[in-house]
């Protein structure tokens, strides 16, 4: 079954052309179911390959199954990429919990988007996203990975501004893209700098042949380099410090498309390529401590921001890049299995915070901002104990696995020997304060409290009451709180015999710091972690379970996210339009002009020589006289000067 | 450029034989007078006579180089048929009162054709006379005085001249047939009075048409 | 038997240079077509005492065929300008600039 | 009459190659028998009578130069009439060119005349001899034939310059061209005087074996004389600074006459040009290259711009046949066969399109042939698709875009530059051949715009309706493929629009302008497409230059 | 050169459009206004299929592994000339004549016009005349001929059916290039004298010239080169020449555009590379960083100014200047992946500004105008036409999967190979890209219609129809450019090879070997 890998990106694939040509006749319901069966049929799929993986040893797990030759041998550069997909532990782990989270949004998605005109064009799109992520997790070589790389972002500019008809979804899609391309340029380079350097493209293991394979080999600063590109590459598709605005906007798009893409999938992407080239990165401590300064400071930023804001969505979208961060500080650290786990864990419960925010705003009729909601406890039970099960985990409380994935995280970044590695993890644990913090903040306002949704007269009539979601929305909504309960499991620490990410260890090797941490400090660490956690929600709930407004909690610096989206405006926006227009009237002016001067040059020239024609008979002989000398003195000269 | 070899006016001395200078002295100043007075005179029928003494002194110039024959043709056919042409057409037009030299309507003309003649001159003397060859070159046409010792008793320049007029140059004067039928044609031509037929419109490039269009500011959008 | 052929040749240069200024400055035509006459009698000397000088009879033949051509073209020179001056009389050269630019 | 000529002592009798001269006297004869027979007849002889046998004169020409070129292959080529005229490829190639453009001109004469109702045989006869007098200059051998031949194609040009009696330019233009003319030859003839005294002969190859033997260290004379022939040569090619009589005279004279004087005139001065410069005065090519390169340059821009701002078309293409001259010199100062051999390609080319463009003039002209103003061409596609698609096939051909003639002789005259390694000339040459572009381009803009509105300034955004391309004429009526007429068909006139702005007054194309049209249309094209002829003509004519 | 005796495919493809023009304009007009129409489409129709055709059984037979010229046919035209009727197809001109035999007819039916359809109809068939003409010559002097040729129909087809100030744009274009060809033809007649004074043969034949040209001093090969680029450089607008396209393409009407854009840009960046590299190949090495220059320049200068664009038809004339900028970063990097991805992205970039240029000019149908003002929600009535135009942005931004994407990569990956750094900056053109192309679309087909906007007609039958093939060549390319790359690699490699062998110097190698990076001089 291993040698059929390509089934699973192909079955989306083939989903997303089906509708693509008959999408419009399938209408409302069936578009939808049609598209969760694909998604869960590769679902099934990636189970079977995975137990046929799982029945293999030590490096037999790796197996490169090549689909046809791409871009054929290029004579004298020896240039050659076949579209081959790559099965090993790692992308078995991705392709698994990809296409899982898919399905169950998927099947969440026929129950938010009913009634909405373009029904079927959604799961057209969501379908095409999963082959694509598919593409971008199973690909054999870095060009595949692009391939997949530029098709999920082109799905969620697409998802983005799928209600194109509300201006910000638009622009919101387009800055999306944009900053995406801005990062897809690191990933060029770094393509064509491995390739020059390696004369090959595809990864190979640490041993084996692609250019991890010749990591050790290469010099140095070509290491830190590729590394660096990549990592900028990473911090454009994983919302990282520079490049995370976008993702705020983002939350323009339908709420499963958040869901799905905004937190659980494609933002992960980026983690995943960091894990992949993981032989060549910890070969580059440079590069290792840019990764995790980059990734505990986005964090701790993003959770600052997530305090202060008012949108339910907003405050979600900062909450999925601060736990980003956080992966990016496992991946600095080396601890690659952390960030692994983390990341699993973290698509449940952000998942599930996700769909349970999507069906309050569901209830509420598009209703986004906390502070007119409140009281929802009594009106939408399931979601509320739901939603409170994803704040437990997030915020790190014992025993869901949010506190076992972040604490894995931590555990490393106090590990580490030198004294910035010990600033990180204290720094790592504000953020985690801080996440508690905010989660808990959401969770009071949004359910308890007083109804202050009665309060809003939207068009004249008082809004009817907010009502349960039907079931298919809530399905998914239990599945994933019990993922967010169970998922800790996953990664128990220490010796328990049970644990099935072990096996991740013969793609990422040795050289996480974990292991000589002894025993006692990691309990003595999860204590403390689980002590921080506690606090942070008991002081949110204290605050905001009575008092709705506090401006002193909400400054303007964090509601508009450091003022970011204004500095870059100010240094890329308005001076590149003022570029191109300044451009503009210079091609026009200066370079048409010069080709018009010299017409106007001509004709002047042109009419200058008319006047010499006088029309005086007499004035022609004295010009045939002006030759008639010009000649003669010509020749006299010669004649003298010989 | 070494002046020495720039001038060798070694003719410029004063010949021996002192009648011939005294004949060309007389006969140079007949024909640079006469010029002078053609350009000067105000009246155009002394202008034409100036004409005459000027191709008169040449004549006599001929005379000297042993053109006989030449000189004899200069007088009647030019000085004959063509100046009395001249006069003859000056009658027949009027034109022949006194025409004002000073005021010249076309400004700087006189100074620029007295300036480059002045400088084409000097550079056809420079040119011309600097150059010191033109030593005796075998013949191509004949030679005029087959006995240079005694020059009269040689064959009269007449019939040398008859003689290569019919040999060497007989195609160029069976050629100026063509040029006196054009003379003839063109004299009946020109004196045709204007018959009927369609008289022009004024030529309409007087009136200055504004062609906007096609103007070439087009180039310059 | 007479002087160095190089004074006839200046005489001829001088002659040719006094009928060009002529042509140059005389507004009236008939004065002018006469200067021209000028320029093509100091040809015909240059031409005999080149002649006389080489004793080759071309130089004479030469200026045999000139006379032609100048008596040619002294008839349709007139000729033009008897029927220009139908039109309008005692015009000078100046007055024919329709044609200019 | 035999018992005379025996008399005659022997050394006397001059042996005469009939062969050699036999073009010229076929078209001096004809001239003489229309004289003869038009002086006979008690009523006049119609225009028609007389125009036939001018052509009849002149294809017997064409053909008795086409057996004197195949005679000259067969045999070489020989010097006749004791050493006056040469008989080579390069004169029967002149001898070939000028009976054609007498054919093509006494063709577009006879619309014109008829036109004007002028009647009597005057115009034809005059064509006929400056055109033998051009043909005298081309196979000169002698500079005393080539003064003759000079004066025999100038007189005849001033008085035909003076034909239209009616329209006072015509007048003025013959007396302009007179004036000039006459200075110019007293010059020419002094500079001939000049070269007799320094090299005793005023035979042409006497010239050249003189100049090869001994080396001369002070030519003065000999360059003084050089340079007024070139003033001399200047005049008549029409190169500055010797062209300010040009736009004068073409835009006075008749149209018919114009045309013929572009052609002819050129040819015959050129002829002379090429033959005494590059053949007898070959060796001093170091002298004299330096001052036709500048004349070349000097011609080809101020041709090119000048005729950027005129408004009356007989001047535009009066400053055309300026730059023209420039690119004909380009061929002329490379001093070399192929320099030659492009010249005459050129010229050959050049002929055509000028008779062809001033055919065309003259019938837009109408009668009285005054109006020559650029206006009158506007919409001229729609009322005369034919005229125009001709008009527009020469003035693309002069412009040099490829398939016509004008392409192949630009690239003969830029293979010879680029030979004597004069690239800057080449540029120049070529940058006056795009402002040249522009501004055949306009006219042909302004006869496919609309007759009524004003071209596209007025048009509103609304796709203007436009013009069906004409048809291009094809002699054989075998189409078209490439000209700017579009192809040809019977479907000619586009929608007419219903108010054609001025008056559209009939234009009637006279039948023989129509025949001449098409023939030179014809030559343009088919050796556009077919230019091997051509150029091995050319090529044979320079090879026999040196007899 | 052996003449292909089987059947002389090549002159036929001239023959055939040129034949069908004369009968299109053949076409009698007596019969009423509607039949006529009609038969001259059907003519059009016919002329260009028949050549679409000829041109696909010629590329069956085109045999892969052999760089050199195929189907060869010469005879002589104009011996004393030294011109000959000399053609031959390699992996170069290939795919570029398959490109024009496409997209023609796809130009014809997609770019109708009302007025006078058989001159328009007329012109075009004899347009493709003229450019296969060019990509199949080998002979230089045939070359011009055919190029020029192409000058004459596109100035009637501008000035015929042109927008406002349509005739001055033609004016213009046609000057412009005009300027161009007249240094091209110096540079052609110098090549052929120099040919001559070292062979004693007067020809213009490539091959021959080749030879002896390569081998000349470098000095004299920069002038030459000069020549010849100066008209290559007004033909494929790169960047100081570039000014005449905005005009020429916002006048010109659609088809017009489609066959400028399409077509006779690849005629200016094919002759750089058939001409430049194999006649002054130590010219191009020396100028090869100043070319590099321009194109980057030409990249990000492009899309910078396509930004202040607001008008569709010129924001496409600088995005096209941005394109052909990497096709010159291509053909100059002078590997053999770079030059292959520049011819790659030759017919890539063909592809999807025909398909561009045909929306816009449906666009512009429908609502009069192309300005993105007065455009807005076309998504919401046309979503046939805004699906469509969006799967060309795409391919035009380089979206892996769609045909720009391989060209692209290719070209730059090749020239960070030899010039590194030339690479880098032009690798953030693809930014700036994204940024016009989005916004436009932005413009146009997002945010809520009102007015006019909200009743445009979706595409009819026969728009989707010239649609599809084009839908279907990009993602085709895009996913499986093998048999392209195939064909083209081998003549390309032989064409690098060569210059090397004249300059000496190497192509840069890959993998661990390479010492320094970019050790092209």
């Amino acid at each position: 079954m291993l040698s059929h890998a390509y089934l699973i990106p192909l079955l989306p694939l083939a989903g997303f052309l089906v509708l693509a040509l008959f999408g419009r006749r399938i209408g409302e319901p069936w578009a939808g179911w049609l598209g969760t069966a694909t998604v869960a049929g590769s679902f099934v799929l990636s189970l079977v390959t995975y137990g046929a993986l799982l029945g293999r040893t030590g490096s037999g797990r790796e197996v490169t199954d090549v689909v046809y030759n791409w871009i054929p041998a290029i004579p004298h550069s020896g240039f050659q990429v076949s579209a081959s997909l790559l099965v090993d532990p790692l992308s078995m782990t991705m392709v698994l919990f990809v296409t899982g989270i898919s399905t169950l949004i998927h099947l969440y998605s026929i129950g938010y988007m009913d009634g909405d005109g373009d029904f079927p064009k959604f799961f057209l799109y969501l379908n095409l996203f999963v082959a694509s992520m598919l593409v971008l997790v199973l690909g054999g070589n870095l060009l595949m990975t692009f391939v997949g790389w530029e098709g999920v972002g082109v799905c969620s500019y697409w998802l983005i501004s799928f209600w194109f008809g509300r201006d910000s979804a638009a622009s919101a899609g387009k800055k999306a893209f944009l900053y995406n391309r801005v990062a897809d340029v690191g990933f060029l380079l770094a393509m064509f700098l491995v390739f020059e350097r390696t004369g090959t493209l595809s990864y190979g293991s640490a041993g084996g042949g692609g250019f991890l394979g010749q990591a050790a080999s290469l010099p140095p600063s070509t290491r830190t380099a590729v590394c660096l590109l990549l990592f900028l590459a990473a911090a454009g598709k994983s919302a990282q410090f520079p490049l995370f605005p976008w993702l705020a906007d983002a939350m323009e798009g339908p709420t499963p498309v958040s869901a799905l893409i905004h937190a659980a999938t494609m933002v992960t992407a980026g983690v995943y390529l960091m894990c992949r080239i993981g032989p060549l990165l910890s070969l580059s401590h440079t590069a290792q401590l840019v990764v995790s300064i980059v990734g505990v400071g986005t964090a701790f930023v993003a959770a600052s921001i997530g305090c202060a804001q008012q949108d339910i969505k907003k405050v979600l979208a900062y909450s999925t890049v601060s736990q980003l961060g956080y992966m990016f500080l496992a991946v600095g650290t080396g601890a690659y299995e952390a960030a692994i786990f983390l990341m699993v864990a973290h698509a449940f419960f952000k998942g599930l915070l996700f769909l349970g925010a999507g069906s309050v705003i569901h209830g509420l009729h598009d209703e986004q901002d906390l502070k007119r909601m409140g009281n929802l406890r009594r009106y939408m039970k399931l979601t509320f104990w739901t939603v409170s099960v994803g704040v437990v985990a997030i915020a790190g409380i014992p025993p869901l696995s949010g506190f076992f994935a972040k604490g894995d995280v931590l555990d490393n970044a106090f590990a580490g020997s030198l004294f910035p590695w010990k600033v990180m993890w204290a720094v790592g644990l504000a953020t985690a304060l801080l996440t508690a913090y905010y989660m808990t903040r959401l969770l009071v306002l949004a359910f308890l409290g007083d109804d202050r949704w009665k309060a809003v007269v939207d068009g004249g009539r008082a809004k009817k009451d907010p009502h349960e979601s039907p079931w298919v929305m809530t399905v998914p909504l239990v599945v994933l709180a019990v993922l967010a309960v169970v998922g800790g499991a996953l990664n128990l620490p220490g010796h328990l015999s049970f644990d099935p990410l072990r096996w991740l260890a013969p793609v990422f090797g040795p050289g996480a710091f974990e292991e000589h941490l002894s025993g006692s400090s990691q309990w003595v660490l999860g204590v403390v972690d689980a002590l921080v956690a506690l606090v942070g929600a008991g002081v949110a709930f204290r605050l905001w379970s009575r008092e709705t407004e506090r401006p002193a909690l909400e400054p303007a610096l964090l509601q508009r996210s450091w003022y970011l989206d204004e500095v870059t405006d100010a240094t890329l926006g308005r001076p590149g339009q003022a570029l191109a227009r300044m451009a503009a009237s210079f091609d026009t002016r200066v370079i048409d002009g010069a080709v018009t001067g010299v017409a106007r040059l001509t004709r002047g020239a042109g009419s200058g020589l008319r006047r010499v024609q006088t029309g005086y008979v007499r004035q022609y002989a004295l010009g045939i006289t002006v030759g008639l000398v010009v000649l003669v003195g010509y020749v006299t000269f010669l004649a003298v000067a010989r | 450029m070494v002046p020495g070899a720039l001038f060798h006016f070694s003719w410029l001395k004063i010949p021996a034989n002192r009648i011939d200078f005294l004949t060309f002295v007389f006969s140079a100043a007949i024909v640079l007078v006469g010029a002078v007075n053609v350009v000067r005179q105000r009246n155009p029928v002394l202008a034409a006579l100036s004409l005459v003494m000027t191709l008169f002194g040449v004549a006599v110039l001929f005379v000297e180089q042993q053109a006989n024959f030449l000189a004899a043709v200069q007088i009647i056919v030019y000085a004959g048929a063509i100046v009395v042409l001249f006069l003859f057409v000056i009658m027949f037009l009027g034109v022949d009162r006194e025409e004002s030299i000073s005021e010249e309507p076309l400004r700087g003309q006189r100074f620029w054709a007295y300036l480059l003649m002045a400088l084409t001159f000097v550079g056809l003397l420079l040119a011309g006379l600097g150059s010191r060859f033109g030593s005796g070159v075998p013949s191509v046409a004949g030679t005029l005085n087959d006995n240079p010792a005694h020059p009269r008793s040689a064959t009269p320049d007449v019939v040398v001249l008859g003689k290569s007029v019919f040999t060497t140059y007989l195609f160029a004067f069976e050629i100026t047939s063509a040029l006196l039928v054009i003379a003839v044609v063109g004299a009946v031509v020109l004196a045709r009075r204007p018959g009927a037929g369609p008289l022009a419109e004024e030529d309409d490039d007087e009136v200055e048409v504004e062609v906007e269009t096609a103007e070439p500011e087009e180039v310059s959008t | 038997m007479s002087v160095p052929y190089q004074w006839d040749i200046v005489l001829s240069m001088l002659l040719f240079s006094i009928g060009a200024v002529g042509v140059l400055v005389r507004r009236n035509i008939l004065v002018m077509f006469m200067c021209i006459e000028l320029m093509l009698n100091a040809a015909n000397l240059a031409f005999v005492s080149f002649a006389r000088h080489l004793n080759d009879v071309a130089g004479q033949a030469i200026v045999f065929f000139v006379l032609v051509v100048a008596a040619a073209e002294v008839v349709v020179g007139l000729g033009i300008v008897v029927a220009m001056f139908r039109r309008r009389r005692g015009a000078t050269a100046d007055d024919f600039h329709l044609m200019k630019g | 009459m035999t018992a005379l000529l025996a008399a005659t002592p022997a050394h006397l009798t001059v042996k005469i190659a009939y062969l050699s001269i036999l073009p010229m006297l076929a078209l001096l004869g004809g001239a003489l028998v229309i004289l003869v027979w038009s002086s006979l007849l008690r009523r006049p002889l119609e225009t028609v009578w007389i125009t036939s046998l001018t052509v009849l004169a002149a294809t017997a020409a064409l053909v008795l130069s086409l057996m004197q070129y195949f005679d000259v292959i067969h045999h070489g080529a020989h010097v006749a009439i004791d050493g006056a005229i040469v008989s080579d490829g390069f004169s029967a190639f002149v001898a070939v060119l000028v009976s054609a453009a007498v054919v093509v001109a006494a063709l577009v004469g006879d619309g014109w005349l008829q036109q004007e109702t002028i009647r009597g045989p005057e115009f034809h006869v005059l064509v006929l001899v400056s055109a033998s007098g051009a043909m005298v200059m081309g196979a000169a051998n002698d500079l005393i034939v080539v003064f003759l031949g000079l004066e025999i194609l100038s007189i005849a040009l001033y008085v035909l310059a003076a034909f239209n009696a009616r329209r006072r330019q015509s007048g003025e233009a013959a007396l302009k061209y007179f004036v000039l003319g006459g200075f110019s030859s007293a010059v020419f003839l002094y500079g001939i005087a000049l070269v007799y005294g320094s090299t005793g002969t005023t035979n042409l190859p006497q010239i050249a074996s003189y100049l090869a033997q001994n080396y001369v260290l002070h030519n003065g004379m000999l360059l003084a004389g050089l340079a007024l022939l070139l003033v001399g040569f200047g005049f008549k090619a029409a190169a500055v600074p010797f062209h300010l009589w040009t736009p004068d005279v073409y835009q006075g004279s008749p149209s018919p006459v114009t045309g013929f004087m572009a052609a002819v005139a050129k040819v015959g001065a050129f002829a002379a040009l090429l033959r005494v410069f590059v053949s007898s005065f070959g060796l001093l090519r170091a002298d004299w290259q330096p001052a036709v390169w500048v004349i070349a340059v000097a011609s080809l821009l101020l041709g090119a711009s000048v005729a950027l701002v005129q408004r009356d078309i007989k001047r535009m293409l009066a400053y055309s046949s300026i730059n023209h001259a420039g690119f004909i010199l380009l061929g002329l100062q490379a001093g070399s066969t192929k320099g030659v051999e492009g010249s005459l390609y050129y010229l050959f080319a050049y002929s055509f399109l000028a008779l062809g463009s001033f055919a065309v003039i003259s019938v837009v002209g109408g009668p009285g042939d005054g109006r020559h103003g650029l206006d009158r061409y506007r919409g001229l596609a729609r009322r005369q698709p034919w005229l125009a698609g001709a008009l527009a096939l020469f003035l693309v051909a002069q412009a040099g875009i490829p398939p016509t003639t004008g392409f192949w002789a630009k690239l003969e005259v830029l293979q010879a530059a680029a030979g004597a390694h004069s690239y800057a000339l080449a540029v120049i040459a070529m940058l006056s051949a795009v402002i040249a572009g522009f501004f055949y381009l306009r006219v042909v803009v302004l006869m496919y715009s609309p007759a009524g509105a004003t071209g596209d300034g007025a048009a509103t955004g609304t796709i203007v309706d436009t013009v069906e391309p004409a048809r291009a004429v094809g002699d054989e009526g075998e189409p078209v493929g490439v000209a700017p007429g579009g192809e040809a068909g019977s479907g000619a006139v586009a929608l007419l629009e219903a108010d054609t702005g001025e008056s559209a007054e009939p234009l009637v194309i006279p039948g023989t302008t129509g025949i001449a049209l098409a023939l030179c249309a014809g030559a343009t094209v088919v050796l556009g497409i077919y230019p091997a002829w051509l150029t091995d003509f050319a090529h044979q004519a320079t090879l026999l230059f040196h007899p | 050169m052996p003449n292909d005796n089987v059947f002389p495919f090549l002159s036929m493809l001239i023959v055939i459009p040129a034949g069908f023009a004369l009968v299109a304009a053949a076409v009698p007009r007596t019969m009423g206004e509607r039949a006529q129409r009609v038969m001259v489409e059907v003519v059009g129709a016919a002329g260009m299929l028949s050549t679409l055709a000829l041109a696909v059984t010629m590329a069956i037979r085109f045999k892969l592994h052999d760089g050199g010229f195929q189907m060869t046919s010469s005879h002589q035209w104009a011996p004393s000339v030294g011109v000959s009727w000399h053609l031959g197809i390699d992996g170069i001109s290939l795919f570029l004549v398959l490109m024009t035999a496409v997209l023609f007819p796809l130009a014809l039916l997609g770019g109708r016009v009302k007025r006078n359809p058989q001159a328009h109809v007329a012109w075009l068939l004899l347009l493709e005349a003229g450019c296969l003409g060019s990509f199949v010559s080998l002979d230089l002097v045939l070359f011009f001929v055919f190029f020029e040729l192409t000058l004459v129909p596109v100035y009637f087809i501008i000035a015929g059916w042109g927008y406002a100030k349509r005739s001055q744009a033609a004016v213009k274009f046609f000057l412009y290039t005009f300027l161009g060809s007249a240094f091209l033809l110096i540079g052609i007649v110098a090549v052929a004298v120099i040919h001559q004074h070292q062979t004693g043969v007067l020809t213009f034949d490539l091959p021959a010239l080749e030879k002896t040209i390569a081998g000349t001093g470098t000095a004299t090969q920069i002038l030459l080169f000069l020549g010849f680029t100066a008209a290559f450089a007004v033909k494929a607008p790169i960047f100081p020449f570039h000014t005449w396209s905005p005009d020429a393409y916002a006048e010109s009407p659609t088809a017009g555009v489609v066959i400028l854009s399409a077509v006779m840009a690849k005629l200016g960046t094919y002759g750089i590379l058939r001409f430049d590299l194999g006649l002054f190949p130590r010219a191009t090495v020396d100028l090869a960083p100043y070319l590099l220059t321009l194109g980057v320049v030409g990249i990000l200068y492009g899309a910078v100014v396509a930004c202040a664009q607001r008008d569709l038809k010129r924001l496409m004339a600088y995005s096209s200047l941005a394109h052909i900028g990497f096709i010159v970063l291509g053909t100059f990097a002078l590997t053999t992946q770079g030059v292959s991805g520049g011819v790659l992205q030759m017919v890539n970039h063909g592809l999807v500004t025909a398909a561009l240029f045909l929306l816009i000019g449906w666009i512009y149908e429908r609502r009069r105008s192309s300005q993105t003002s007065e455009l807005r929600g076309l998504q919401r009535p046309a979503p046939v036409m805004a699906a469509a135009f969006t799967l060309a942005m795409l391919a035009s931004i380089g979206l892996p999967g769609l045909n720009g994407f391989v060209g692209e990569f290719l070209i730059l990956s090749g020239t960070f190979l030899s010039h590194r750094w030339w690479a880098v900056v032009a690798t953030f053109g693809v930014v700036v890209a994204a940024v016009y192309l989005l916004w436009a679309y932005q413009q146009v087909f997002h945010h809520q219609p009102e007015g006019e906007n909200a009743t445009t007609r979706d595409l009819s039958w026969r728009e989707g129809a010239v649609m599809v093939p084009l839908v279907l060549l990009i993602v085709f390319l895009g996913v499986y450019p093998k048999p392209v790359l195939d064909r083209i690699t081998p003549t390309i490699d032989q064409l690098v090879q060569s210059v090397d062998q004249a300059t000496g110097t190497t192509q840069p190698g890959t993998g661990p070997t390479t010492a320094a990076p970019g050790s092209r001089p």
